[in-house]
């Protein structure tokens, strides 16, 4: 790991950005330049900083419960297809309710607290999850299940031995899209309602056309994503350790 | 090392009538036969007839959608260890975990089996190669590693599809040796594309050929297996079998 | 006694006679422990005060009038902010001068249905029709929308905030007010509660403390300032909040308990007449004053 | 198939609607149950079928470029890993971005037609795509990329012929994700503004206080998520016709 | 099916002092090995000795880090064809696809290459599965499939891991005669545990032991290959080379 790299990126990636705002012409209103908005991050640096704080919360909550729950609904549906036939429809269905819909319910259920936040970005989050678990433990080799049977397996040892570590690499895959979406997990559950955190935040401050302030928020909110992501990539690289990931060429 | 004993009386396995469609074309039509309990019977036969496809089907596999009977007299259950012709190694456990694999699967790991594993692993002369994952192994010794796997179910019966087809002459005669010991008393299935490996090790030497299938011939030998390579008798009995084998499902 | 409000919006100067009463400890003189929430969906806090998820909401006059339309059991006890903020909005250096100049113009708004309804009544007291003009939805931005010349006027701009806020980023805008333009008077913030609490008496002692509220707003504008911005709310302390608190100090509502029946069942018409709402039950059912 | 299995599951979901309201005791002003929204949606159903032909429009067009460019991302990614470092991060910050903050670029750039809300949809919709379809391509098995690279194979070749194959499983969970949140990404898409669809009527009838119409459009979308995720996902399992889907026991 | 000519000279390979390491343990140290050009090389060891890993080094794979050198001579490149141990055939493609897989990937289709595709498979015994999955075929079918996919490569040098070890004795004849006529001129590496086969098929046979692996002894027929199993001199070399291999490393 060099240690230039990060930095290299980082300039390259803010300099993207000034040329973004230069080659379209987006007012300053629309999409401020990195200049405005670090300084709009220097000023608000401790608010932001303690947004940050909830929404790193909702985030790492939503994504603990959303794997737990995306997984457990995989293995539901992978050990029983009765229930599977019944579950996919309602899955699939909670991806395609849109917030407004759903946050006046959560909060009828949930209340104002953490919870509501919490269940908006499970909502989010689980279904990635859920869905390439799923694939990966029906991509299970069947000659693999084959000896399995024939060695008298208990189905719960063929599943932790056999299924599941088969099932690891599409996991992986998909806790990646989870772990990408994750903050928008927590911004949208923050619409639920809240005094705190980097949605209601960027809410507050669109509403009141701080844009810089909002893209401060946003920039908070995007180094977070990205420190996540990597480590949730490295992580997930370890899990994986029969299959080292390669290049291509 | 010394030799558990057999648990069960190890059953014939009878097949009647047999049949079996693959994409229309028949691999089986009413084939009958008996393999004798308690003894090692060798299947030869030219590539592609159908032997592997036997072994499963000895093996009860779900998905296959045959007519006919497959009975184990007397009838007993969970009673079957496979190896398959490839190895099936599980590439996220090491050679002892993966050997390991049925006691881990029926929740019977314990020290003894442990034990009795890395005793194996090291009669198979992979000692030093215990925690390696299956990519760092070459092709002979994860076969071994499977067949290993194999003989620690210490079933009453037996299949293994071509076991020793990736190992050299001298590892060869040792696993042969050693599974020969292990599987006494029990009822053994082996596909072998080598002659002399029949004549070494089965009682019975049953000749598949043609399509459908049938058996073109069955050997059995007078001295009990394990032979010596030298035996006159299989040196006789090779000459013939080879014969036979080289003249093709004409025969 | 807790007491939960729930804001139509972010803390804004709108809410500043909440807040004062909020920090001058007027509540608690009258027994009260007030929490305020903020929602992000103007829409939803009604309906959770409905369902009984907190005791009072603030909301709009004809929203409030939907909701009850609608069958919502809510029931108006007290106004916030007495006159219409809601305006037309264009650009003042654009090309629009007169509502007439909006012929085959496209209009941005944010809640369907009213907004719509009040463009056109405004326009039709310039002679032109809903067809005549194009709507877009535009949802979370209203005066982006203008400035990027995606929409030739808005509506749904409040004149104490938007205004201001376009003036800040150096594109003034104009407004037309709605109140001006054949759309009879109404009360921009009302409060809400369920209609079947209104006996409790905790609703009566939290009217007065926000009446106490509005009197210290209005005698001492400058110290509600400082209370306004106090404690976790330093960062409303900027140019536009401070412009949009002086604009909206003389709008709100002197004695909010105050019910002006005329004058709700003379919108309640108007909403009815424009078909914004289908049935407008006895004025007792949904709007009262405490007693 | 059974004709009769999805009269069952479809009543059985509406029972469980309807139990989900009576239990819960939601108002009908919070979560109606299926009675009065039936009854709503007959009301309008020319209008929700005229916003639906908007919206599936966007979805269509959404899911149809989303993958397109999702494979594309996914493909520059596994060719040059040099230009990968770059774009992951602006991959992955893309997916933090909420829409209020999106919104006004995206108008400003593409304008109040269909552009600026089949481009949200896209951005909701490629990620899963690329990301599945690239680490699906990083697990091509090794040795069939050492025997193409002795073939003396042109890179185009290997891609077509070794690498893209490997991956189509994995790529097919990915649009299996990507195809039950297109609906959202649409919906997202109309919030940026509009003035048809499912999404603007939506808000629209919620503003008005319609909830039961609401509802009724969320049906609607409901329904079309359902077809649509049914319909994709038998034509994935015919895309990887070697790998026949099979249930675990 | 007439042969065609080999297209280049078929270059010596040349092993200069070979090192490897695997897990800190050496598996090369400083071997040195030249194979004539325009043989074949029969290579025998024992399971796990490093037989696939030295074809993968000739190959030129780029993922071992080995040191020393080495070298064709005279120097040709995209010379190499590869069989590895296990099959690689694509599961999304038919046999004949497969079979044709180097002409594809070199953008090379052509009605020629599919008449010879097809002609091969029929040589192969596998006519009637042109058009079937990889999960349609036995063992030995793939088998047969991985080794007439390389064939089809008509290279200089061809590097063959185990070709004939899932295939029945007539099969496995059929295939060694087909594969001794189509290579003739190449530079043929053949590893194989069989002795016969590599007495059949071998100019020379290099018996490789010991850990770090070297070579133990290499042998060279004084007749040409393919020689009968019954000529003498082969029968001859058999009982002297078996008994060197049961010798084990020791030896
Ligand atoms: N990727 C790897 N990582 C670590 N060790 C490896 C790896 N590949 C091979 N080895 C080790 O290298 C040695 C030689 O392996 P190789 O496959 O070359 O043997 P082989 O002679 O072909 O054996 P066989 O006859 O069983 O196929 C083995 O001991 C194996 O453990
Ligand atoms: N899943 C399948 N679908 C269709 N045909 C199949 C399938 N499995 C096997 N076959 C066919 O059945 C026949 C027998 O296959 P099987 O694997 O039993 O042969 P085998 O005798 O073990 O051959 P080998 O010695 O090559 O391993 C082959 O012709 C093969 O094409
Ligand atoms: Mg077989
Ligand atoms: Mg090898």
């Amino acid at each position: 790991m060099n240690i230039l790299r990060p930095l290299i990126l980082t300039a390259g990636l803010l300099l993207l950005w000034q040329l973004l705002v230069t080659l379209t012409g987006a007012p300053p209103y629309i999409l401020p330049g990195p200049l405005p908005v670090g300084h709009a991050l220097l000023d608000k640096f401790p608010l932001l900083l303690s947004h940050l704080g909830t929404t790193l919360t909702e985030i790492l909550l939503g994504l603990a419960l959303g794997t737990i729950l995306g997984t457990g609904a995989a293995l539901i549906m992978i050990l029983s297809p009765l229930l599977k036939r019944w579950m996919l429809p309602v899955l699939v269905v909670s991806q395609a309710i849109p917030v407004f819909a759903l946050a006046p319910i959560l909060v009828l259920w949930l209340g104002y607290g953490m919870a509501s936040k919490v269940g908006m970005a499970v909502l989010i989050i689980f279904f990635p999850v859920a869905s390439s678990f799923y694939s990966g433990m029906q991509r299970t080799e069947p000659d693999l299940l084959e000896l399995a049977r024939i060695m008298g397996a208990k189905p719960l040892a063929v599943l932790r031995t056999i299924i599941i570590p088969s099932a690891l690499p599409a996991f992986a895959s998909g806790l990646r899209v989870a772990t990408a979406v994750a903050p928008i997990g927590a911004v949208v559950g923050e619409w639920v309602g809240s005094s705190a955190g980097l949605g209601f935040y960027m809410l507050h401050a669109n509403a009141r056309m701080q844009i810089d302030v909002m893209f401060a928020a946003l920039t908070v909110l995007a180094v977070t994503s990205l420190a996540l992501y990597f480590l949730i990539d490295r992580l997930l690289d370890k899990l994986v350790f029969w299959q080292p990931k390669q290049g291509i060429q | 090392m010394q030799l558990s004993t057999p648990m069960q009386t190890a059953p014939d396995i009878v097949l009647e009538d047999l049949s079996l469609d693959f994409a229309g074309q028949p691999l089986f039509a009413d084939l009958t036969l008996t393999l004798a309990g308690g003894r090692t019977t060798c299947i030869l036969g030219p590539s592609g007839c159908g032997k592997s496809t036997l072994l499963k089907l000895m093996a009860g596999s779900p998905n296959l959608d045959f007519k006919g009977r497959i009975r184990f007299e007397p009838t007993t259950d969970s009673t079957v260890a496979w190896m398959s012709q490839n190895d099936l190694l599980l590439p996220w456990f090491t050679l002892l975990d993966n050997v390991l694999l049925g006691a881990r699967l029926r929740g019977e790991l314990s020290h003894e089996k442990r034990a009795k594993a890395l005793a194996l692993i090291r009669e198979a002369g992979l000692t030093g190669y215990e925690d390696k994952l299956p990519t760092a192994l070459s092709g002979g010794m994860r076969q071994r590693g499977a067949l290993l796997r194999t003989l620690m179910e210490e079933r009453p019966v037996i299949l293994m599809d071509e076991p020793f087809s990736a190992l050299d002459a001298l590892t060869r005669v040792r696993l042969q040796n050693l599974a020969a010991r292990l599987t006494v008393g029990a009822t053994v299935v082996l596909v072998t594309h080598d002659p002399m490996e029949a004549l070494r090790l089965g009682h019975t030497i049953v000749v598949l050929g043609g399509a459908p299938v049938r058996v073109l011939e069955i050997i059995e030998p007078a001295a009990l297996p394990p032979r010596e390579a030298g035996n006159p008798e299989v040196t006789a009995l090779y000459a013939s079998l080879l014969k036979r084998l080289m003249n093709g499902e004409a025969a | 006694q807790k007491l939960t409000v729930l804001l139509d919006w972010f803390v804004n100067p709108d809410h500043a006679p909440l807040f004062v009463a909020l920090e001058k400890g007027f509540f608690k003189n009258h027994g009260l422990d007030v929490t305020l929430i903020a929602p992000s969906n103007p829409n939803d806090p009604p309906k959770l005060v409905a369902a009984g998820q907190a005791d009072i909401a603030v909301s709009y006059q004809h929203q409030h009038q939907m909701q009850v339309s609608e069958g919502l059991p809510l029931t108006r006890i007290a106004t916030l902010v007495a006159t219409p903020l809601n305006s037309l909005v264009v650009l003042k250096d654009g090309p629009i001068k007169s509502i007439a100049d909006l012929k085959g113009k496209t209009i941005g708004y944010s809640v369907g249905g009213f907004e719509t309804a009040l463009l056109k009544v405004m326009l039709e007291k310039e002679g032109l029709a809903l067809g005549d003009v194009k709507l877009v939805n535009v949802n979370f931005s209203l005066s982006p929308s203008l400035f990027t010349g995606q929409t030739d006027a808005v509506i749904g701009a409040f004149r104490n905030f938007e205004l201001n806020q376009m003036d800040i980023e150096g594109r003034p805008g104009k407004a037309f007010f709605v109140e001006e333009y054949g759309v009879p008077a109404y009360d921009e913030l009302i409060l809400v509660a369920a209609s079947n609490r209104l006996s409790d008496p905790k609703l009566r002692a939290f009217v007065d403390a926000l009446e106490e509220g509005v009197q210290y707003l209005i005698n001492h504008p400058d110290e509600s300032w400082k209370l306004f911005v106090s404690g976790d709310r330093a960062s409303l302390d900027d140019e536009l909040n401070r412009r949009a608190w002086k604009d909206t100090l003389p709008r709100f509502a002197l004695r909010p308990g105050a019910l002006d029946h005329k004058r709700y069942t003379r919108f309640a018409d108007f909403l009815l007449k424009e078909k914004i709402v289908d049935t407008v039950p006895e004025l007792e059912k949904w709007a009262v004053e405490l007693r």
